[in-house]
């Protein structure tokens, strides 16, 4: 065990596998030499070559479309996305092939691949650097959309993703990269995609957030406590598949559900679980689900930002409507 | 020869002139006479299969189909280079290079008529899918150049773009990417004149499409792409380039759609009779066989032969495709993922609820 | 008033829009000499001149990009995607310029703009052709999506985008194109965006659909008469801003929803409706609120597109399951 | 000009060697002795404020901002050229431009404090926002060029772009498209070297980027960056060119970037102290000022003098834009649709329902 933050633990993570696959390749912008703007990838060119981790052109598609044929011919791309704010000329590649070509092709080739990318805000960055628009690729059919929320989670997580047969877009929340140290074994362990996890068990209510909003509601949740409300905290993980069974079970036995996203609310993450609640436990379900997210409107610049980003106070307040509804 | 005629140049490669005469021996293609009949009945073939199509479509036993008649020559080349262990990158306009790699005209026929198994290409190796949001493919090709490169594989790769997809970010970027990996990549242009409707003028203000190489630094040769022999030869060149680490090459092959760009298309709203005329009178097909019979080594008789033999096989070929009709539920959800969603499961089950529901009402 | 299609419709708002305003500009591919792929351009370049209706060279991004700087300039493009499956190397331009430009500066400078394209399945098309992926559009801070169902709608709705200060996502069921005719007044006239309209009044339940599918559940109205359920159908028009008005009025009535839609349910529209009925009419609802849509796959080629398309028989049964609940 | 020293030379153009020596008397630009004072204080005042934002950022007193050191003679030479109704469309590191076309110092810092505010630029006519999406803004340049010539404008557009930003497909799509429809528009490439740790070798296999104006059949030029006199006058003939309906330029100034990407970057991590000092002896600023004490134009007392003046002027701008405290939340919400759909309203609306009951718990 080794205490790690979550660049740590990823570093980890696409090291131990470059180690294990030679058929791995690591690339992208400024990932080799620098390491990524995050440091994320320091060091693995480095260790293992700059045929293997190397920095492309300034090109998001080109990245994508050209680690759609790498796949295609045998090797495992592990690519990354400077920012997610960065990665919609990439969007015809990824929604056009890495998402289809399994299909198109009867399975002949497929482009298992693991796209990266920071998301989210409360870094005081610059216009784009901030959004969480992680619904647009849990839409999108063929992919899978992981979100890790602690440096352990993301480390077993990444490896599942690097492992499998399919494309991953695999979302850091940047807000943690340095914010949470964390005990973490050093060995090669993963943790399966498509699993969430109960964080907190409770009674009154379930929450159910992901990536850098699993702290706030943390904080809520002390507040909650002390007010006598028992929260059940479920870390979603995966966005898509979205692990049905541990939400369900949670919502059928606190009969209560808020949900909280970073990105704009409408047609968004919130929506589908709410709706999921609908499907497979409506008559458990004592108050309106509730979701609680951004507004939608694009993230402010740094001085606005605190309006947008969910506060624990938010979540607190939701969750106490949502009980004493 | 690439340097000879490299993208400066504005002297188009030509090595037989629209009558059939050889204008530069010197760069004569390493082909035996046999190969040129060869190539000349693959050639035949694929004309005689687009034509038919066409008509076939005419009485809606296929869907939407992109006619290659005119372009037979450039596919009927990379036919003569191409490698079993090559790679095929196709755009959707170059029926003569898929059956070149494998693929069966009854795939291709059911792909057509709305089928995925039509992409398979079980008996073609290193052959991608067609590809239609245009341009999307080269990187494809690039990223696959890239791992035979890190694979330290002998393979190269073609791949094919219109003059429309040229205009497309994904070109650049994929040539950029190209160059700089210096990846065994062949990048074949067919400057067909028209994007749909919309004439080469309109796509770019440059001097053709082989100057282009030079943004990125890769040579690039304008080639007549209605003269197989020019083609031939250019394949030959440019895939001892690729081959030997040189990096990628940029084929401008300068033809004309003779056909409409689709079957739901009508040239005539876009370009006039006279121009079709004009490149009509440069026909690939007619043109190789002119020389082919100055050198004694076809007749009509043959051609008109082997042509009904062709056509007899194709429409054999046509209706064993049009036997196939099954497409169970399963096959929509079956490759959507390597690890289907449970989610997906269930959402075949609802379906299979709705479909007994349905019968029982019946 | 005049017989006339959705092709025509759409062909007669722009032009009697370029006949009223000189800013306004049309382009695209194949939109000028030859008058788009379906013909909804037809005739415009002849009469308006190709300075104002032209062909681009083949470039979405491009043709999105160059709108915003024509649009920031003052002039109003109303162009076009061939097909919404080949707006995605346009998504750069749309999500981080014409939706945020006028965020960005304040408001000094906006894009108002219409894409129009055609969406949907139903035309046995090639791969990419049948995508309905509104829901991508109607997630993104800064955009409008309108999506009409008749001739008469599309033209009213065209020329309120025209003369939206807002960019309008204007997506053309496609399948419907030349399959409805109906008198349309040869005026100008506008319906506003943001408005639903109940196509017919109902107690049992509430139906929403829009586009294409308003036919289809139409058709399944007929059958579900015959069994004695009474159903309100609403057509939705506009994706973004959603008329919740309408909709709430009509689910706090029938007490039961369920939404139609065609491309993946997913993170799609009908769980935004879900959701609103949830946040709105929580109390009213008597049986859980369905949505009936695509399957989260790819759309099948034509020989397997009838699995994915929804069918009338599909909307009666899940409208007799939920009246049934 | 443009014809002598098109994108087919290797050679750069230069009017000014490092040493500050006129090497091209028959290229010197349309400029007074005056004007090239004036242009040197504008640059040493654009040098001055760059220096001193990079330093309040280390205080804290600023978030994350891209220096310009060391490429102020391109600014500064649009500075001299670019008229009130041309238009500017920014990247993000050329504040001599943005300064020229009326943006105040005080928008700029409060833009870079996090503000939207600052994007107003309420006194500069004609100049859109920063862009960061990279190469995305050229597509917009293109677009205004387009309604310049629809609306017969005598306006002409300058847009700047890094050399990182060439390998993007939007660069392409912008240049192709600006040169078929032969819009006024200056594309200029800053090559600094360097797309953050990116070197340029990395970046494209091509002779630079000039090369790149024939793929899109318009002018390219190669010009060195660090020469304000060869600089300003590639613009007098580029913006004659583009101002007389012959259509698009493309101009790569070659230049380096002295100091880190933006704040956060440490550039010792990807290039060497040796090339940063060959760098160094190349300083746009340190060989325009050469020039000038050569010409007695110029004297160490009045840099030394000035210099004191801008720093003053510029912190107190600074500590001005500081006081500027106030994002009410109803901004988050304004600018978003010109038409607010009533949704925001209620969001906003049931923010303020939380911000109330959180005020009440205190
Ligand atoms: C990204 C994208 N945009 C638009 C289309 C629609 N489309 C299909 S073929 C075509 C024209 C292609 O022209 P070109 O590249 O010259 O190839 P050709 O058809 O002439 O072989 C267009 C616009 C598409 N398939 N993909
Ligand atoms: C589309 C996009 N991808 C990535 C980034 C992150 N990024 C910001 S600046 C930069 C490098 C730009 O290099 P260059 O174009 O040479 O301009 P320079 O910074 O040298 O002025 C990158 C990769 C971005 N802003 N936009
Ligand atoms: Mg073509
Ligand atoms: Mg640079």
């Amino acid at each position: 065990m080794k205490i790690m933050n979550m660049v740590n633990a990823i570093n980890q993570a696409i090291d131990l596998k470059l180690e294990e696959d030679p058929d791995i390749v690591v690339f992208g912008e400024d990932v080799g030499v620098e390491g990524g703007v995050f440091r994320v990838t320091e060091n693995l060119q480095k260790k293992h070559g700059a045929r293997r981790v190397f920095d492309t052109p300034l090109a998001e598609s080109a990245i994508v479309g050209s680690a759609v044929g790498m796949a295609v011919a045998g090797l495992k791309p592990v690519i990354e996305m400077q920012f997610s704010g960065f990665v919609y000329p990439a969007m015809n590649q990824i929604i056009s092939h890495v998402a289809r070509i399994r299909n198109r092709s009867r399975g002949r080739y497929g482009a298992p691949m693991v796209i990266r990318m920071p998301y989210g805000g409360g870094i005081n960055a610059l216009e784009h650097h901030s959004e969480s628009m992680e619904a647009l690729f849990a839409h999108t059919p063929g992919l899978k959309v992981v979100i890790p929320s602690t440096p352990g989670d993301a480390k077993g997580l990444l490896i599942s993703a690097i492992e499998s047969e399919d494309p991953i877009i695999f979302m850091e929340p940047k807000r943690l990269y340095r914010a949470i140290k964390q005990e973490v074994s050093e060995d090669k362990y993963s943790i399966p995609i498509g699993q969430a996890k109960v964080l907190s068990h409770g009674s009154d209510l379930t929450v159910v957030a992901y990536g850098a909003l699993i702290r706030e509601v943390q904080r809520a949740m002390v507040k909650a406590k002390d007010m006598g409300i028992s929260v059940e905290l479920i870390d979603l993980r995966t966005i898509y598949p979205i692990d049905k069974t541990t939400v369900i079970e949670s919502i059928k036995k606190t009969g209560r559900l808020v949900v909280v996203t970073e990105g704009p609310g409408s047609f968004g993450v919130g929506a589908e679980l709410i709706t999921i609640a609908n499907e497979e436990a409506f008559l458990h379900l004592e108050a309106p689900p509730k979701r609680v997210s951004g507004f939608d409107t694009i993230v402010p610049l740094p001085k606005g930002e605190h309006h947008y980003i969910i506060s624990p106070d938010k979540i607190l307040f939701e969750i106490e409507k949502t009980v004493k509804y | 020869m690439l340097e000879e005629f490299d993208s400066f140049k504005t002297e188009m490669f030509q090595v037989m002139d629209p009558a059939g005469n050889i204008t530069k021996p010197e760069h004569f293609p390493k082909l035996k006479d046999k190969d040129i009949v060869g190539a000349y009945k693959k050639m035949l073939f694929a004309r005689t299969a687009d034509l038919m199509v066409v008509s076939y479509q005419r009485q809606g036993r296929i869907y939407t189909y992109p006619p290659n008649q005119g372009q037979e020559a450039i596919s009927g080349a990379v036919a003569q280079i191409i490698r079993k262990d090559d790679w095929l990158v196709p755009a959707f306009r170059e029926l003569g290079a898929w059956l070149a790699k494998g693929a069966s005209l009854k795939e291709i026929f059911m792909y057509f008529m709305g089928f995925e198994e039509g992409s398979l290409f079980k008996n073609a190796r290193n052959m991608l899918p067609m590809n239609v949001p245009i341009a999307s493919q080269l990187q494809h090709a690039t990223g696959i150049g890239y791992a035979i490169n890190y694979k330290e594989k002998d393979e190269i790769v073609y791949t094919f773009v219109g003059d429309g997809g040229t205009s497309q970010g994904d070109f650049h970027e994929a040539l950029n990417f190209a160059a700089v990996w210096k990846v065994p990549v062949i990048f074949i242009v067919q400057n067909n004149q028209f994007a749909i409707s919309v004439p080469f003028k309109t796509q770019t203000a440059s001097d053709g499409i082989a100057i282009k190489a030079l943004a990125y630094g890769m040579p690039g040769i304008q080639v007549d792409g209605n003269d197989f022999l020019a083609m031939t030869k250019t394949f030959e060149e440019a895939s001892e380039h690729a081959g030997s680490g040189k990096g990628p090459v940029l084929i401008e092959a300068v033809t004309y759609r003779m056909g409409a760009h689709t079957t739901s298309d009508d040239p005539s709203k876009y370009r006039t009779k006279e121009e079709e005329d004009e490149w009509a009178a440069k026909d690939p097909l007619v043109r190789l066989k002119k020389y082919l019979m100055t050198q004694k080594l076809w007749t009509d008789k043959e051609e008109e032969t082997i042509t009904g033999q062709y056509k007899k096989e194709i429409d054999r070929i046509f209706i064993e495709a049009e036997k196939h009709t099954d497409y169970p539920l399963e096959d929509v959800f079956k490759y959507q993922y390597a690890d289907l969603p449970d989610d997906l499961l269930l959402q075949k089950a609802e379906h299979e609820k709705f479909l007994n529901w349905k019968a029982s009402r019946k």
